[in-house]
């Protein structure tokens, strides 16, 4: 599947819903190959839909999904990637989205990809964002019980003295 | 087969290296004292990340050493526009030896650096 | 009535030592084996001294006197072992009309009171252990029977007039030389299998399972410290020379000493060193080379080997051994 | 110790966080119906160290090193993935000889990195001689690679934008001569491991991780492959100098016909990849250009940090370590030159999940094993920093000291 495909398929398929496309270009050093690396932006209601389409394509490679604090806002990156399993095929699919703060809610995608509930609740301990839909929301890395949000810059994160 | 192995390694010799001593003495401190050879540790290549060498005369004080230094191992002394180093933080990544535009730093072959005190004699530089 | 005092004392002193400098060498073997240097040979000694000055820490929800005498019961049944068994020349201090089936039922006392300590000291890794112990006590008594069995029959059949179950009387009479070509095939099938039973019996890798390390971070021993867990080393390292000297007095009971036409003293001194490289030899082969070699096993896997083919085995020796003495004669 | 569900009741033990199979914490606890496995709840996070906090207060050329300190195992992975990501973020070019370089010393890097795991794997098993054997082969890569880099674990070759050392004229023949001792080497291995009836009884069947299960839980590296899952960056989006090289997915039907998705084709799968390695040295170091290796001088140095301050970006740097994808995600913005977002995935991470299909049904006895198989690596995966225990409070570093002393004190009397 060609990115240009790709991209016009998602647009097809959820028109303004996708705020913004970038396709990075990324040419290897030796000069005789480049992937492509894709970032939607899109609203956090259809990430669940834009999911099952990447799905519709090939069952897609979840690497993690990073997320920081913007303030109002939480911004979350899905770093996808479909294409493995063939020669120079694969390539990246970043889904960004925001949440409010006030409403921090996702609709959680282990449904689809059941290889997401670390990420996910990785997500929930650390930035706060609550998965709906999730099988398990008890903290991971962090101690059960724990309800600071260590990468909040707000009053939830971590007090200062905490860190070294 | 793993048994045809273990028979012959039986009348080889064992591949540890018995450094410093064969087996722990009954005093460490009798042992040193004593002057018997330390069995030596196993040579260091040629440009062996070690502990660091200052060359206090060709320093200009630029501070480019602290910029790149992972591990806040530099501190600068305003006074004398040198540089002190506190080794007992250092993880002998060599960068501050790249960039020293004096080549006032140098990385030797030493690496047995264990010590009592952080700030000891032997672990920091000026 | 002074000599059985002093010769016991001696036995049991003797036994400890002999137990341990086995064990030193079997590491420092071993380790060789490994191209690791090892420890050095008194090490053993070493370790037990150190554990006896350590605390004995005895487990909340332990039940105390299960938990401390559980250690004593298996030193204790592994030293009697030692004073039916003929050591070197000698003669075994005790000895009667069964002494063999005593000898039976004293080895598998150690492995119960360990598991009885295990299940005592409240731990589930204990636990698990301890459920391991019995499975493997289950597994390993039936060839190891079969083998002894098989043996005492033969005897007694080629020499009619002797105590056949008595270990005095088979160590005197090697059995090699009654028995026909089936007898000697079945014969050496019972070794094999006594060379395998022991490692079992002494709960060394591969069947290791009780204390699994990786697994159960010491199993039936993992709550035990100080001396507890000496008088557990202890008796681990003197069952290695019970089992050793066992089977040297079932199969391999040959002197030096009157072959070389040596008597008295001299002859004494000749005999003991013999039985001491037999012994070494015995548990080089059946302790440290097959731990060296190979990987431990899972409980159900030794079960099942040791109830279906070992058995087998064992079986087929006794068959061999009963037909030997039936129509060999 | 017992749990009880609705109808049964299920003997729990833990394992971890510290237990001799674990070589770091992470704690497991399993629901046992004798010696067989009924389920298990897995909880990492007991080795949090707060590296990605700290690398959003230095710069990349400072992070570089703590990145290369996230695991010991798998340093260089680390620094590739971390520069990639720095590269990609920024647009830095990298000379076609450094890449050769970073595939030799990664491709170096997983030769230690699986014979390390097959002596563990082996030690997990109660094989101690593998252990010691494995172990001791294993250093002659080290040396080699203490000869290349200076060091022996944490090998600080890689930068952003090259590599700081060059492979000399002198030292190619000495990288050869241990290519040679590791292929002569390879065929003992693989009998040792493969063809030993003890080591196939532990491990056919045990650990199994179905295709379906493999893709779905986002399994990577050599669990995935194990289990037939066709995962490797290296063929699927080139990067370094692997696009110029001959490899494939090793997948463990090149050994034996049928996969199983169990440790014994995890065994196979990291053994065939120390072939893979050798060969993909071999090559590299046959193609490898002459030429710039990259960021080495003082004043290339002072002018990437320049660089890294003036331009913005974000970028993914991937890389197949050893143990799997590792993945850093990095985010810069204009005028500072420190980074605002910085994210690392480990393959342990990704892996996590597949421990419980794999756990499920299996015996008490195999937990060590299918612990080590996928080859974990705490000290990547928990990587956050918040010290406090269940009380709510902070302890500090000279509180506690303090604390030991008074118990010291108390217990001379």
């Amino acid at each position: 599947m060609e990115p240009k495909g790709l991209v016009e398929s998602f647009q097809a398929r959820f028109g303004q819903k996708i705020r913004a496309v970038r396709i990075d270009e990324i040419r290897s050093n030796l000069g005789i190959y480049s992937y492509p690396v894709i970032w939607f932006e899109i609203d956090r209601e259809v990430l669940h839909d834009a999911v099952a389409h990447l799905i519709s394509f090939q069952f897609p490679h979840l690497a993690t999904i990073s997320g920081r604090d913007l303030g109002k806002e939480i911004e979350l990156t899905y770093h996808f990637s479909i294409g493995y399993g063939q020669r120079r095929g694969e390539q990246s699919v970043n889904f960004r989205l925001r949440v409010p703060k006030a409403d921090p809610r996702v609709r959680s995608i282990c449904d689809l990809v059941p290889g997401a509930l670390t990420a996910e609740r990785e997500k929930i301990e650390f930035l706060g964002v609550q998965f709906e839909g999730i099988p398990d929301s008890r903290n991971i890395f962090l101690p059960y019980g724990m309800k600071e949000h260590p990468w909040r810059k707000d009053e939830t994160g971590v007090k200062g003295a905490w860190l070294e | 087969m793993i048994l045809a192995q273990i028979i012959e390694q039986l009348f080889k010799k064992p591949a540890t290296n018995k450094f410093p001593a064969k087996y722990m003495p009954k005093s460490i401190i009798s042992f040193l004292k004593s002057g018997k050879p330390i069995v030596p540790p196993v040579p260091t290549p040629p440009r062996f990340r070690g502990k660091l060498i200052y060359h206090r005369d060709k320093c200009v004080g630029c501070e480019q050493c602290g910029r790149v230094c992972p591990a806040n191992v530099i501190q600068f002394v305003p006074q004398e526009k040198k540089v002190r180093f506190y080794l007992a933080r250092c993880t002998f990544c060599g960068q501050c030896t790249d960039i020293c535009p004096a080549d006032a730093i140098e990385m030797s072959n030493e690496f047995l650096l264990a010590d009592y005190n952080k700030y000891s004699k032997n672990l920091v530089l000026e | 009535m002074v000599q059985l005092f002093w010769g016991s004392v001696v036995i049991l002193f003797g036994g400890v030592i002999l137990g341990l400098i086995y064990q030193g060498v079997d590491r420092k073997l071993a380790a060789r084996m490994q191209a690791r240097i090892g420890p050095p040979i008194v090490q053993p000694f070493r370790d037990i001294k150190k554990l006896l000055v350590k605390e004995n820490i005895v487990p909340e929800n332990a039940i105390p006197w299960i938990y401390n005498g559980a250690p004593f019961l298996a030193l204790a049944a592994v030293v009697t072992v030692l004073f039916y068994l003929p050591l070197g020349d000698q003669r075994p201090l005790f000895s009667g009309y069964g002494d063999l089936i005593l000898v039976l039922y004293l080895l598998a006392l150690p492995a119960v009171a360990l598991a009885i300590g295990g299940f005592a000291s409240g731990s589930p890794y204990a636990v698990i252990g301890a459920q391991r112990e019995i499975v493997m006590m289950m597994s390993y008594e039936l060839p190891l029977a079969a083998a002894i069995v098989a043996l005492a029959w033969r005897l007694d059949r080629a020499l009619p007039g002797i105590t056949a179950f008595s270990l005095k009387e088979i160590a005197a009479h090697p059995i090699w030389a009654y028995l026909g070509p089936l007898g000697f095939i079945g014969a050496i099938l019972l070794v094999g299998v006594l060379l395998l039973v022991m490692p079992a019996e002494l709960s060394k890798i591969p069947f290791d399972i009780a204390e699994a390390e990786t697994e159960l971070a010491g199993g039936v021993t993992v709550e035990y410290s100080g001396r507890n867990l000496a008088l557990l080393r202890i008796a681990d390292a003197v069952k290695t020379v019970v089992m050793g000297a066992l089977i040297l007095a079932l199969f391999f009971p040959y002197r030096l000493g009157g072959v070389l036409g040596l008597a008295g003293a001299a002859g004494g001194v000749v005999d003991t060193v013999f039985f001491l490289v037999k012994l070494f030899l015995i548990i080089l082969i059946a302790v440290t080379i097959v731990r060296v070699a190979a990987a431990r096993l899972k409980v159900s896997q030794v079960a099942y080997s040791f109830w279906v083919p070992l058995t087998g085995v064992a079986l087929a020796g006794l068959v061999l051994i009963v037909l030997d003495g039936l129509f060999f004669m | 110790m017992a749990r009880v569900t609705d109808e049964r009741t299920y003997y729990t033990i833990p394992i971890g966080p510290t237990h001799p199979s674990l070589k770091e914490p992470l704690q497991f606890a399993f629901d046992l119906e004798g010696e067989r496995v009924v389920d298990v709840e897995i909880k990492p996070g007991w080795n949090h160290r707060g590296v990605e906090v700290l690398g959003m207060k230095r710069n990349p050329l400072q992070t570089l090193y703590l990145a290369e300190r996230i695991c010991g195992i798998c340093s260089v992975s680390h620094l590739i993935a971390f520069s990639r990501a720095v590269e990609n973020a920024l647009g830095i070019p990298v000379p076609p000889r450094a890449e050769y370089i970073r595939v030799i010393i990664a491709e170096l890097e997983r030769i230690h990195s699986h014979i390390l795991w097959a002596g563990v794997a082996a030690h997990e098993l109660g094989f101690d001689t593998l252990l010691h054997l494995t172990w001791r082969v294993r250093e002659q890569v080290m040396d080699i690679l203490e000869l290349l880099t200076g060091n022996r674990v944490n090998y600080a070759l890689v930068t952003i934008g090259g590599v700081r050392r060059d492979i000399t004229k002198e030292q190619e023949p000495l990288v050869r001569q241990a290519l040679r001792y590791y292929k002569d080497l390879l065929e003992m291995l693989v009998d040792a491991f493969l063809h030993d009836p003890t080591i196939e009884l532990r491990t056919r069947d045990v650990g199994v991780l179905s295709y379906k299960d493999a893709l779905e839980l986002m399994a990577v590296g050599p669990t995935a492959r194990a289990s037939g899952v066709k995962k490797d960056i290296r063929v699927d989006q080139p990067y370094l100098a692997y696009p110029a090289l001959e490899l494939s997915p090793i997948t463990p039907d090149l050994f034996r016909p049928e996969i199983h998705g169990d440790v014994y084709d995890k065994i196979i799968v990291r053994l065939l990849e120390i072939e893979q390695a050798i060969g993909l040295i071999e090559q590299a170091l046959a193609k490898m250009p002459e030429g710039e290796i990259g960021h080495a001088t003082k004043e290339e140095m002072t002018e990437l940090l320049v660089q890294i301050k003036e331009r913005e970006g974000e970028g993914i740097g991937r890389h197949e370590a050893p143990r799997g994808e590792l993945f850093h995600y990095i985010r810069f913005q204009a005028d500072s030159e420190i980074p605002i977002l910085w994210k690392v995935k480990c393959p342990t991470y990704s892996n996590l999940m597949s421990y419980r299909p794999m756990f499920q049904g299996a015996q008490i006895a195999d937990i060590p094993i299918i612990i080590a198989c996928i080859d974990p690596c705490i000290a990547c995966m928990d990587r956050v920093i918040v010290r406090r225990d269940g009380r709510e409070e902070v302890w500090t570093a000279e509180q506690l000291l303090a604390k030991s002393w008074e118990k010291t004190r108390r217990l001379k009397g």
